[in-house]
């Protein structure tokens, strides 16, 4: 009898385990509550932690202004912050949980393409806007109506990177160190073409990956072999600061250029005078002199003690774009949608943004450059 | 006939001769015992008929085929089985389950039959556990059948060994000392026991210090030493064999 | 191009024999398959910085202060999850599922104080290179070969010479005839959780200064690979430690620059499962004789 | 002695008793779509039921028949992959790819068993590790077959006879199925002369070898078998999550799978079962610690390993278990 009773016990455990998982959520209907709730999901640990803390910096900042200025639909604006620790199946859980939770009324996230896409399918099915401030994979919007990015996606950053190697620093090898995820992919295969198409000549392609790879010696030495004009880095900053490094310890000495990504103060400090003179396209610096651009980064300042980085310039603008949407939809998850995807000429600090009709961006981008130690614009 | 035939018998672990040049033969339904001082190489002669390890020169012959060097779960199909002198049982087996894995080589359901649970899956399982009952009520651990291996006192572990080694159905039992540690009645109780399985017809080769024991149910035995066969014979004829004695307590005794 | 590239291949492996030799010191004499040696040495190497940025303390200063404590964090996870563990004698992978809790604990703690950034970490030995024809070879390089040498026989005396050392072989050999021997075992097994988590600081403070970064995350796949390299060198022994991690590093470094960068890794330990094949107990390990 | 009719009587009754577990908890399982829990719960609930098959699946080879792997995810992934691409390329059914995906991973396990499993311990667990490391990368470069990072989005739905599943109920009652099947299927081995053969080996290999099992060869069976349930349930995750890349079948995957095999106990199938639950759950529990989640979840793992060593369940034997053998016994001596 006793090993009954064990069992018994057993399939108690399960189902108040169950029952307790309900009640962490509240599935009631929406009521009259004086709150309006966004959430933020991004990772927050893990690997990935430090671009889900720029979206939560950034994110925080905005909504106190917001709430500074009455809030939204005269509701005072709440975040709510999950972490996905950048995991497919920890996204799910998160988006399911915001699916079901009615109060939520839109999504900022997530960060990465494993997670955004992963939850694409539970935020479409919810009915629930699913906006992310950095997913440049090409499938992303495609996955249903309710997806919405705020980044170029590489089929528009790219060949303005393969313009600025090929035309303004007037280099024709190209070598291409690449990271091994989806946007990596994607920035090569459109930086190939675009840079081949303008009489530039790839001589290597080479990938690492992320996160893991931390000796770039050998890669840097196949690629001097082969004797390039420029290397093209495909990568983040973190790598960079490393392949830089590594590079000036072989006693190479190539002519860098890279993308957006590779903006971050930390990267400076990381490779000194290894990264001078590198050459980069920009969605979003420090620099500008655009008052929105301004004023956002006086204020991360004062907040947080440092500058923002691109990731948390577009988290910033996004909640504003999903705020205003909700300021003219109402509280309804479908409105709040079909608002979202109309906004057009909104003045972001990365400049003005408009959704296509594939709920893509479409932004313009600047050069900015490594010179004394500090980021400038190039042209 | 003869049912075992070792010849020339060696195993070099590096320099060292565990077992030298031994020779060795036993009939049907003999009980053979080998003895000598720790050391002597009676566990590694064990360890070469069981093809636990491979000789490096030498032969053995059992039933008429040679099976040198052949893989220690081929073995026992061959018809040798075993028990170990430090108790090697499954301890976190039920005693049944301990027997139950003792009849692996006479048994058959494989993956299809325990899958689906078919007719011969419940006549090969009912089948076994009435055999295993049936031999554990030989050794009085028939209600002891549900209980953890690692549960039993010692000297039930120790008839429980000889249980499974039986199960296989062997054609020559090899036992490593049964009697290591046992107190003088459950000794006599083994004594009886393998008296018992001999009238069956069983053959028996025995490692064991017990001197007593050995004498009285031996029909020949085999003395070691050092790895070297010093002496074989009746048990008579060894009690005096100047060597022997040597070899046990040394010379000058 | 090729010598240059066996010079990165030798850096590369060094740092993996340093990262090694500390966790084969655990493993040979405990068996246990350490997961937290990674997330140590990564919390080593960020005390280290810690200490050099925010108390201003030169590099040795810091350095040593960082393995003393450290050190003495290994003690902690020993006595706190691992001897509780022993006391009850646990499974093997108990304790396997233990140090992966550490490694868990210990990086997610490390994001919340120092945030999940990459950071700077500075090069304090910055000795220059000596220049070949076609390739150089920088100080620092060398410096991190020797030191995993230096290591190597340092231990391999102390293991060999010392009563403590006798002690730990005698606990590797058979933990219960230790203790009949009247050794104290749980003391010799947190000396040496002491010994391994300094050792991984120091690997986690010369490689953190060699690519002049720190990350939460870089003790995971330093982990993985030192765990490589100490069963590609046959498990607890010291000069395979350093061999494996050698090995793995040219391969790796070759499969990068002669096959394709992608698949460095999987080269690796394709090359690795290989090695195992031939050799089922490593490089340098003993074929162990069936006990019976 | 008991006498024929008394021995009758009791075999009855322990059937009885026990078709009434069953089927009590059968129908506890059945009913819980009915219990209108919302989505969210659902969708753990499915999830803790896809680890329960990798944990099942992975306790056969780590719990049962002792040897150590960490490389689980890579069955998982093979299994996840196959599917994925069959469905995509060739619009085959679930009902096709789900046994293709578990048969593939089946393969791979055995042409990877056969050379290595001969190794032990820590020599073994780095094969496996490295194992699932090169499947991963694999994955992440070979872009002709599995798109590489890019991942595959789109995963057809399941359908079942004609049967469009795609609510969570509907996945629900999937997983439920395929759990069962695994389950049983499982103890059907585990309580059968291969289980006793496999746990033989990680008791005693020496002992078990001399007793006639061929090391090897079940150690490869056990392992085969293992894979194939993990392919499985990387075939289930494909058609439900809809996405898979390789980011999702990473080394922590096989740890996680591990963790709820210890944690549950080693060698207990309802251990596997109750150590996925907890396990799937905790982090979701623990988010009201927002920064310090994983810290806690860390934590966690470390106190509760010196509590229960043998894991919650391990060590506990459920006396379904005996009775089978009991009544074999008494229908034997009938």
């Amino acid at each position: 009898m006793k090993k009954v009773f064990v069992f018994s016990l057993l399939m108690m455990v399960v189902l108040s385990v169950l029952l307790a998982g309900c009640s962490t959520e509240t599935a009631a209907a929406p009521d009259a509550t004086e709150e309006i709730t966004i959430a933020v999901a991004a990772p927050l640990s893990g690997d990935y932690a430090q671009y889900g803390n720029a979206f939560r910096r950034a994110t925080e900042l905005k909504a106190e202004e917001i709430n500074a200025a009455g809030g939204i639909l005269g509701k005072e604006l709440k975040l709510t912050f999950l972490d996905d620790r950048n995991d497919a199946r920890e996204a799910t859980n998160v988006a399911q949980r915001l699916v079901g939770d009615k109060k939520v009324l839109g999504v900022i996230g997530h960060f990465s393409s494993t997670a955004s896409l992963a939850a694409s399918s539970v935020y479409e099915e919810g009915g629930l806007v699913q906006l992310s401030p950095t997913t440049s994979h090409p499938d992303f919007t495609k996955q249903g109506q309710y997806m919405f990015r705020n980044i170029n996606t590489q089929a528009v950053e790219a060949p303005i990177a393969a313009d600025m190697v090929v035309n303004l620093m007037d280099k024709k090898r190209i070598a291409v160190i690449y990271i091994n995820n989806d946007w990596g992919i994607t920035a090569r295969d459109h930086f190939v073409e675009a840079a081949e198409a303008l009489g530039g000549e790839i001589v290597a392609e080479e990938t690492f990956i992320g996160g893991q790879t931390q000796d770039f010696t050998s890669t840097l030495t196949s690629i001097h072999s082969k004797n390039p004009d420029i290397i093209f880095l495909g990568t983040f900053y973190a790598e960079t600061g490393m392949i830089a490094q590594q590079m000036k310890q072989l006693g190479y000495d190539y002519p860098l250029a890279g993308l957006s990504s590779l903006y971050n103060e930390e990267l400076i400090k990381l490779a000194g005078d290894a990264v001078e003179g590198l050459y980069m396209t920009s969605n979003f610096f420090p620099g500008d002199e655009r008052p929105a651009a301004k004023e956002f980064v006086d204020k991360f300042r004062d907040a947080h003690g440092q500058v923002p980085n691109q990731f948390a310039a577009v988290a910033y603008e996004s909640l504003g774009m999903l705020a205003g949407a909700i300021e003219t939809a109402g509280e309804d998850r479908a409105a709040i949608r079909n608002e979202l995807a109309k906004i057009a000429d909104y003045e972001g600090v990365t400049g003005s943004i408009t959704f296509s009709k594939d709920r893509d961006v479409i932004k313009e981008m600047s050069i900015i450059k490594i010179q004394n130690g500090e980021f400038v614009i190039a042209q | 006939m003869k049912l075992l035939e070792v010849n020339n018998l060696t195993m070099a672990f590096g320099g060292l001769k565990a077992v030298n040049n031994i020779s060795f033969h036993m009939e049907e339904g003999e009980i053979i015992s080998l003895i000598g001082p720790n050391g002597a190489g009676k566990t590694t002669f064990f360890n070469m008929l069981t093809g636990i390890y491979i000789p490096t020169e030498g032969s053995i012959v059992f039933n008429g085929k040679n099976i040198t060097g052949t893989a220690p779960e081929k073995i026992i199909k061959e018809g040798i089985a075993r028990t170990f002198q430090n108790i090697r049982l499954f301890p976190h087996m039920t005693v049944l389950e301990n027997v139950l894995v003792g009849m692996h080589s006479r048994s058959h359901n494989g993956l299809f039959h325990s899958l689906f649970r078919t007719k011969k899956f419940y006549q090969e399982e009912k089948r076994n556990a009435y055999k295993a009952k049936e031999l554990l009520a030989t050794v009085n651990l028939a209600d002891k059948c549900n209980e953890y291996a690692k549960n039993l006192a010692y000297g039930q572990q120790r008839r429980l060994e000889i249980v499974r080694a039986l199960a296989a159905q062997p054609k020559l039992l090899l036992l490593d000392e049964p009697a290591a540690g046992m107190n003088p009645q459950e000794t006599e109780a083994l004594m009886k026991y393998i008296r018992g399985l001999k009238d069956k017809g069983a053959t028996i080769l025995l490692i064991e210090h017990d001197m007593k024991l050995v004498m009285k149910i031996s029909d020949r035995i085999y003395v070691l030493d050092h790895g070297v066969k010093i002496a074989e014979g009746l048990s008579k004829d060894i009690q005096n064999n100047q060597d022997v004695i040597e070899a046990y307590l040394g010379k000058g005794a | 191009m090729f010598f240059q590239q066996i010079i990165n291949g030798i850096t590369l492996g060094s740092i993996y024999a340093l990262t090694a030799v500390g966790y084969t010191m655990v493993f040979g004499i405990l068996e246990l398959v350490n997961f937290s040696h990674g997330s140590v040495y990564m919390f080593g190497a960020f005390l280290c910085l810690t200490l050099m940025t925010a108390l201003g303390l030169g590099f040795f200063p810091a350095f040593i202060i960082s393995i003393v404590i450290t050190g003495m964090l290994g003690i902690v996870i020993d006595r706190l999850a691992l001897l509780p563990l022993r006391r009850k004698n646990a499974p093997k992978v108990a304790s396997l599922i233990s140090t992966i809790g550490i490694s868990i604990f210990l990086q997610n703690l490390v994001m919340v104080m120092w945030g999940s950034e990459t950071k700077n970490f500075p090069l304090a030995l910055n000795l220059g290179h000596i220049q070949f024809n076609s390739f150089r070879i920088s100080y620092l390089q060398m410096i991190i070969l020797l030191t995993s040498l230096i290591l190597m026989m340092g231990l391999t005396l102390l293991v060999k010479k010392t009563k403590i050392g006798k002690a730990m072989r005698a606990t590797a050999q058979n933990m219960e005839a230790a203790k009949l021997m009247g050794i104290n075992v749980n003391l010799i097994i947190t000396f040496t959780f002491f010994l391994g988590a300094a050792l991984a600081t120091v690997a986690g403070v010369m490689v953190g200064m060699y690519y002049q970064s720190v990350d939460p995350m870089m003790g995971f796949m330093a982990g993985l690979k030192a765990f490589a390299a100490a069963v590609l060198g046959g498990i607890g022994v010291l000069p395979g430690a350093i061999l494996g991690g050698l090995i793995i590093g040219v391969s790796e470094t070759l499969a990068a620059g002669y096959i394709h960068s992608g698949y460095r890794d999987a080269i690796a330990f394709a090359i690795l499962i290989a090695v195992l094949l031939i050799k089922p107990t490593g490089l340098l390990g003993q074929k162990v004789q069936k006990k019976v | 002695m008991e006498t024929t009719v008394e021995h009758v009587n009791k075999k009855k009754k322990i059937i009885k008793r026990r078709s009434m577990i069953y089927v009590g908890v059968l129908a506890g399982l059945l009913i819980i779509p009915l219990l209108s829990l919302n989505n969210f719960t659902m969708r753990m609930v499915i999830m803790a039921g896809t680890y329960m098959i990798l944990a099942m699946s992975l306790n056969l080879i780590t719990g049962y028949t002792g040897q150590l792997s960490l490389g689980h995810a890579a069955f998982y992934a093979i299994g996840a992959y196959t599917s994925a691409i069959l469905s995509m390329r060739f619009g085959w059914s679930f009902l096709i790819t789900a046994p293709a995906a578990a048969l593939m991973a089946a393969l791979v396990a055995l042409l990877l068993g056969i050379p290595t499993l001969k190794l032990q311990g820590a020599y073994l667990a780095i094969v496996t590790l490295g194992f699932s490391e090169i499947v991963r990368i694999v994955a992440l470069n070979w872009m002709g077959l599995t798109r590489g990072p890019m991942g595959i989005p789109g995963i057809a739905r399941p359908e079942v006879l004609g049967y469009r599943i795609a609510s969570n109920t509907q996945y629900y009652y999937l997983i439920l199925a395929l759990v069962i099947i695994t389950y049983m299927s499982l103890y059907r081995i585990i309580n059968s002369r291969l289980g006793r053969a496999f746990i033989a080996i990680r008791e005693d290999d020496l002992a078990a070898q001399s007793m006639g099992v061929d090391i090897l060869k079940y150690k490869i069976l056990s392992f085969t078998i293992a894979a194939f349930f993990a392919g499985l349930a990387g075939s289930f995750y494909a058609h439900y999550v809809t996405y898979i890349d390789p980011q999702s079948f990473t080394f922590n995957e096989s740890i996680q799978v591990l963790s709820m095999v210890v944690l549950g106990g080693m060698g207990s199938m309802p251990g596997a079962i109750i150590g996925s639950v907890i396990l799937t759950w905790a982090p979701e529990m623990l988010r009201f610690l927002e920064d310090y989640r994983m810290i806690m979840y860390g934590a966690i793992l470390i106190v509760m390993m010196p509590i229960r060593p043998q894991g919650i369940l391990g060590g506990i034997r459920f006396k379904l278990d005996k009775e089978e053998e009991n009544q074999h016994e008494a229908v034997g001596s009938e």
